[in-house]
């Protein structure tokens, strides 16, 4: 990887143009960019909003590592991966995984390594808001 | 000795809080700390799935704290 | 797939969020989009500049039976598929898939069949614009 | 009978022009419009290597073309 993965979680919204600027270079021929979006149902149950929580600097650390594992494993020329925390409505845009390449198997292996792995390990946790009540996804209902 | 707990997600709404400062036992694992600050506010089951991390780093249940540890309890992940 | 897919082959620029918003669908919870970008080099060689012609209605038309077929064989929402012809600078777009989904399995799968599929049949051709000369890529040097 | 040609990429660059329209006897073959139309122009390695359509869509080198049609000489395609 020609530099430092772009690792950052935040409460401010962004969009996938702005991340696609962080990963420019005049070497890439190919960009795939991953984004995970707040959708209108889970498991067929209609999803009013979802409030995601991090503990950012772990979670960022995390992050970093995975991206310079991916920055090793695939022929890429940079990386960057931003999360949002707070609450979010339908449409708005979550996470987003970017990577740059000179040739387009590279940006899609990275991209999807990137949000695979972001989503196994990184502390960061998501509750979902129905109508009739709100749940942290995989944890038992409690209390 | 002194330690911070950091709290997110479903342990942060079962204690109402996101950071506590807490006076632990010498030779303390992170688990016992578990016990003493959740313990019977999770599910055993939700206990089984958590996982530990201290200073910003996972570790296995079993590691022992040391004064001035930021130690937190990590209920499955669902970030994406 | 939830909607006709859109494909579109233009001279004039346009950004990866303008063709995310084509895919949008509040039962998205993935959007997966390939951009292939002007790179500076081409085995080895520095390039300055590339320039795309296209038989605009059959690459369409073949554009949209590829669009067809994978929205038949991923589960995905939409799917957009736009490409830029004339010449273009480094760092420009040259074109875009992207596709909408409720998982990002489907979304990474149907991105990457389109752009192979894509670059495999679409009757577009891109022209090397070196120092020292040009040259259709794949075409025998000529004349 | 009257069909049109369209000349892209290298075929437009070799023969200087984007668009023919050409008389050619009846049975007469796509493969055969080629070598009338372009003939001496492509080296036989490029006419190997190049494809036919008509009417916008991807047909055999042997396939009979008719009075109107819009015929294509397509050479690898390099698109995304």
């Amino acid at each position: 990887m020609i530099d430092e993965p772009h690792i950052v979680i935040r409460p401010d919204p962004f969009t996938v143009a702005e991340i696609e600027l962080m990963v420019a270079d005049p070497a890439n021929g190919a960009i795939c960019s991953f984004s995970g979006l707040v959708r209108d149902h889970s498991h067929d149950r209609p999803v009013i909003a979802l409030e995601y929580d991090a503990y950012i600097p772990m979670a960022e650390q995390i992050m970093r590592e995975i991206a310079m594992d991916i920055g090793h494993e695939f022929s890429i020329n940079r990386l960057a991966m931003v999360h949002r925390i707070g609450t979010m409505q339908i449409g708005e845009l979550v996470v987003v995984v970017s990577a740059g390449a000179a040739h387009r198997a590279a940006a899609f292996q990275a991209a999807q390594a990137g949000i695979d792995r972001l989503k196994k390990t990184a502390p960061i946790w998501k509750k979902e808001h129905f109508a009739d009540g709100s749940e942290w996804v995989g944890a038992t209902r409690e209390g | 000795m002194a330690v911070t707990v950091k709290l997110f997600a479903v342990y942060r709404d079962l204690l109402g809080c996101s950071e506590l400062e807490v006076d632990l036992p010498a030779q303390c694992t992170v688990s016992d700390a578990f016990d003493q600050v959740v313990g019977g506010h999770a599910s055993s089951q939700l206990r089984q799935i958590t996982m530990f991390a201290i200073n910003e780093r996972y570790v296995p249940a079993e590691t022992v704290v040391n004064d001035g540890d930021r130690i937190a309890f990590i209920p499955p992940v669902s970030g994406g």
